[in-house]
């Protein structure tokens, strides 16, 4: 390859790249795509288009309680899923009732509703009611699912719950159409061994690592539908056409996916021209080859 | 551009953060030790609070076990007295005695009994197979006695490493995108929250 | 007696925990719980031991006027005043919460936010072809790296379903071999902790 | 009465003790060291040489984990570390995330110091408490990295997120790193982004292979015979389920 033997003085200063360099790419490919998102498509999973024809079925004004159980380290993951969702069940005018399961869940619950409630034209206690923390995971979930009016009796800020307009029709946890559970935990299992035997459909939203657990439970057809990760939020604003946090994301994520894998190409065609100019093995430190293998006569030099 | 205080200085750390992506520099450095006195502070202040709920007030109820506990922690102060030291390992080999109860305890049912059991698969599926002589080869690499590179026990062991390397590639992978989704708002917070130039 | 008295300590109460977890008798799991709570109650004295080790080494720093004390300053200074407004205004003061929120948080995500630069320097450097074991390592890195997003499904639709295989199969194979190992040596490092048989380790013998 | 679903658990308890007490005796009369070489463990002595001809501080830490197993094998890396230091006068600074650790910290390297006729070489301020937020810790240990330039970078014990951001910065001040930990999430960024990392077990076996003590060395033994074990029983196992048997798993939840 004759092209490739004249550019190989210039592959060969790929080899140790300033790292500002590859900090300045990475930045500027989560930057760039903020201000022009560029678009790319994505494919719909199934999981994802479940969730969204589920939700796209509901009656006008239908009951749904949400769950924002997640873990703050993982709110950058979840948010976006609680938006998309939000928006198409507000477009649909559901009517709402956050149930908090960990200390930060009202004021996720809050910040969400603050931020969307005028766009929307939703009103405190007509349209949604936040309900303060309840501890005990299994055993709150378990006392939502038997007597919820028992379980839930005041809104965060300590009016009675079943007043409000947005929930007096409610007489039991069969009267909802659908939950909701934005989840990093086990919170998802005990609401589908809790509740969704009542008749009520639950749909998680879940962080990239509690996806496996779930899946078998989708399998079973016991979870209606599952938003996996960031790449779930983009997927769900992708199927119900509203470009959110997470679609502008998704470009930068491929954005800089792209950019890492270049600079990989870019080493290892520094490294093979090097190669093929001195004749030899390169025989720097190999952190794949030589680390920690610990057996007798195991060559290798380190740097 | 933001008009709130709290904004504006969430705003500027996160530059003086980045500022040492191009350099170490001293305004990185003044955010350092600002940093850890705070966290020290509030951890000490988190700490005063626990012991004065869980430590003093139980015991000025009348919970007088807590006196161990409570005395313990005096005496982690000993350190400071030369003659005295010896007295501040009492409490220290009581934290790690318990710590370490409660390693074993965690360790060998999840980690070990449960995970030999969620290998014990049907081999009727290359995935299957894969699964069970990849997990054996991986636990092959770690026998220690297993001193020579041949036979059957040390081309396992070398199937293990390349098992290990798939898994250290494919995590390494994955959490990519776990830390630009990270990224990503810090970005839309300082050209969006603070200069308002992006929606 | 100076060797002897911790080692008894050490051995009773991680005998007593670890009794607890095989052996059911009320009185055995009340005495666990109090120790593990006692444990809680001496990991917040020890927080007061790393107070005042920042607090030495910074105050020295300053009175020998060693290089960089001006930051030893910012350090104390930042310090004491955070605790006294934290223990005199308790954390729910509107102070309290405007530094932690602004301050504290903000520090905390755009530090844990860098890891998104060094994931890609870290790739850019050590995913090199050199070997089998380089290359099965660099090429299962972008296989899933592409995989997770638009531009490598793009590229073969295929990608995303090898990404998932790549996690859920050799992924759990390998960790999962570390872990069985890992676990065996947790145990036996908790039972020479307990039994005072990691005595170099431990500094208990001076 | 012994509570459900730990016989099992029981059973390889007493099977560790039983073959680590039997390996004990049996390395105490042969004298025969049984292990592999473990490479990450011989470069430790590596990294303290460079940081020695270079006259350098060497920097060891036990990452944000609290009190766990890592944490404890990484007590005796760092005896051998301490004392190796001590020996070659090199300068060692210990960091520290979590308070419980640190006072363990300096007893150990105060020991090691003392044991090698050096008690006037330790110097308390040398380790060092930085934070238990984890970040704060981070920044702290980045300074100590940048302004004391250090020549070796030590990282043995449990990490969380940490791990790639104390890395890099070793090796932006080109400080010869050596990590080892069990936390499985964290290892692919050691073993990218370090020279050396001991994987999962491999830094558990460190006290037996760095000190070559009876007690560590028939602890490790005994870690191979459950290895063993385990391996027998999944083959056995995967075979026993393919023909329509799950004894052997319900065996496991006992």
């Amino acid at each position: 390859m004759a092209w490739f033997e004249r550019l190989k003085p210039r592959f060969e200063r790929f080899d140790k790249i300033d790292s500002r360099y590859i900090y300045l790419a990475v930045f500027l490919s989560v930057l760039l795509p903020l201000f022009r998102p560029i678009g790319l498509p994505i494919t719909v999973g199934e999981q994802t288009r479940e969730a969204f024809l589920l939700v796209d079925g509901l009656p006008q004004g239908a009951l749904v309680i949400m769950s924002p159980s997640f873990a703050p380290s993982s709110d950058a993951e979840v948010v976006p899923q609680m938006m998309a969702l939000l928006k198409h069940l507000m477009s649909k005018n559901a009517k709402l009732l956050w149930v908090n399961l960990t200390v930060e869940g009202s004021m996720y619950a809050t910040r969400a509703m603050d931020s969307l409630k005028d766009e929307f034209g939703y009103e405190y206690g007509r349209d949604y009611v936040i309900t303060p923390y309840l501890p005990g995971q299994q055993t709150a979930i378990a006392s939502i699912a038997s007597d919820i009016k028992g379980a839930l009796t005041v809104d965060v800020s300590g009016k009675p719950v079943w007043d409000m307009e947005a929930v007096s029709g409610v007489s039991s946890i069969s009267d909802f159409d659908l939950l909701i559970d934005f989840n990093t935990g086990d919170t998802c299992i005990y609401y589908l061994q809790q509740v969704q035997p009542k008749g009520v459909r639950v749909i998680a939203g879940a962080s990239g690592v509690t996806v496996p657990y779930l899946m078998p439970y989708l399998g079973s057809g016991q979870l209606a539908g599952l938003l996996g990760g960031l790449r779930g939020a983009a997927e769900y604003e992708m199927v119900s056409k509203t470009p959110g946090l997470a679609l502008g994301g998704m470009d930068a994520q491929s954005l800089s996916h792209a950019a890492i894998v270049l600079f990989i190409i870019l080493g290892n065609a520094a490294n093979l021209a090097a190669k093929s100019r001195r004749g030899r093995l390169d025989t720097g430190a190999d952190n794949g080859e030589n680390q920690g293998f610990g057996y007798e006569n195991q060559g290798g030099t380190s740097k | 551009m933001s008009r709130d205080p709290g904004v504006w200085v969430a705003a500027l750390l996160t530059l003086a953060v980045w500022s040492y992506l191009i350099k170490q520099n001293l305004v990185f450095q003044v955010v350092e030790h600002v940093f850890i006195g705070i966290s020290a502070a509030h951890a000490m202040t988190m700490a005063y609070f626990t012991i004065r709920a869980k430590g003093v007030q139980p015991l000025l109820a009348g919970d007088v076990s807590l006196l161990f506990p409570l005395i313990g922690g005096v005496l982690l102060y000993s350190r400071f007295l030369p003659k005295t030291t010896w007295l501040s390992r009492i409490p220290l080999g009581f934290t790690m005695g318990t710590a370490a109860a409660v390693v074993i305890r965690g360790s060998v049912d999840a980690s070990f009994v449960k995970q030999i059991q969620a290998t014990m698969l049907p081999l009727t599926s290359l995935d299957n197979v894969l699964m069970v002589v990849g997990t054996i080869a991986t636990v092959t690499y770690f026998l220690f006695n297993l001193k020579s590179r041949s036979g059957v026990g040390g081309y396992l062991a070398r199937f293990g490493r390349y098992m290990m390397m798939a898994a250290f590639g494919a995590a390494y992978g994955n959490t990519v995108m776990m830390r630009m989704s990270l990224l990503i708002p810090r970005v839309r917070f300082v050209f969006g929250d603070w200069l308002g130039l992006v929606k | 007696m100076k060797t002897v008295l911790p080692m008894i300590v050490t051995f009773v109460g991680g005998a007593v925990v670890l009794l607890d977890y095989f052996v059911e008798g009320s009185w055995i799991s009340a005495t666990s719980n109090a120790f593990l709570s006692w444990s809680v109650l001496l990991a917040a004295f020890s927080t007061f031991l790393g107070g005042a080790n920042i607090l030495f080494i910074h105050v020295r720093n300053l009175k020998d006027r060693r290089p960089n004390w001006g930051l030893s300053v910012i350090l104390v200074l930042s310090l004491v005043a955070w605790f006294v407004v934290g223990v005199v205004g308790t954390t729910e003061s509107d102070i309290y919460k405007f530094v932690w929120e602004n301050v504290y948080s903000s520090l905390s995500a755009t530090m844990f936010a860098l890891n998104a630069f060094f994931i890609a320097s870290a790739a850019y450097r050590s995913f090199r072809l050199r070997g089998a074991e380089s290359a099965i390592l660099m090429t299962a890195a972008v296989l899933v790296m592409m995989g997770r997003v638009g531009i490598g499904e793009a590229i073969s639709s295929r990608l995303p379903m090898l990404a998932d295989w790549l996690m859920s199969i050799p992924g759990t194979a390998g960790m999962r071999g570390i872990t069985i190992g890992g676990a065996l040596g947790a145990v036996t490092v908790g039972l020479r902790v307990i039994l005072g048989l990691e005595r170099g380790g431990t500094g208990m013998s001076v | 009465m012994l509570r459900a679903g730990s016989i099992a658990d029981l059973t390889v308890l007493v099977l560790m003790i039983a073959s680590g007490i039997y390996y004990y005796r049996k390395f105490a009369s042969d004298k025969v060291v049984p292990i592999r070489r473990i490479r990450g463990l011989d470069t430790i002595d590596e990294a303290i040489g460079r940081a020695t001809e270079m006259g350098r501080p060497v920097h060891f830490t036990t990452g944000f984990g609290d009190l766990v197993a890592d944490t404890f094998a990484a007590f005796a890396v760092l005896d051998y570390v301490a004392r190796q230091c001590a020996r070659y006068n090199a300068r060692l600074i210990v960091s520290n995330s979590q308070p419980v650790v640190h006072p363990i910290t300096e007893n150990i390297v105060k020991t090691a110091y003392t044991m090698e006729g050096r008690p006037d070489s330790f110097k308390s301020s040398d380790i060092r408490y930085l934070s238990d937020t984890q970040q704060a810790y981070v920044s702290g240990v980045w300074g100590i990295m940048e302004r004391e330039k250090v020549a070796a970078n030590i990282m043995m014990g449990y990490f969380f997120a940490e791990s790639l951001l104390l890395a890099e910065c070793g090796n932006r001040v080109g400080a010869f790193q050596v990590a080892g930990t069990a936390s499985t999430p964290q290892l692919p960024f050691f073993v990218a982004a370090c020279d050396y990392t001991l994987i999962g077990e491999e830094l558990f076996a460190a006290g037996a292979y760095l000190t070559q003590d009876p007690v560590r060395i028939g602890a490790i033994m005994a870690q191979d015979i459950a290895k063993l074990l385990a391996i027998a029983l999944i083959a056995l196992g995967a075979v026993m389920y393919t023909v329509g048997s799950t004894f052997l798993a319900g065996l496991c939840d006992l």
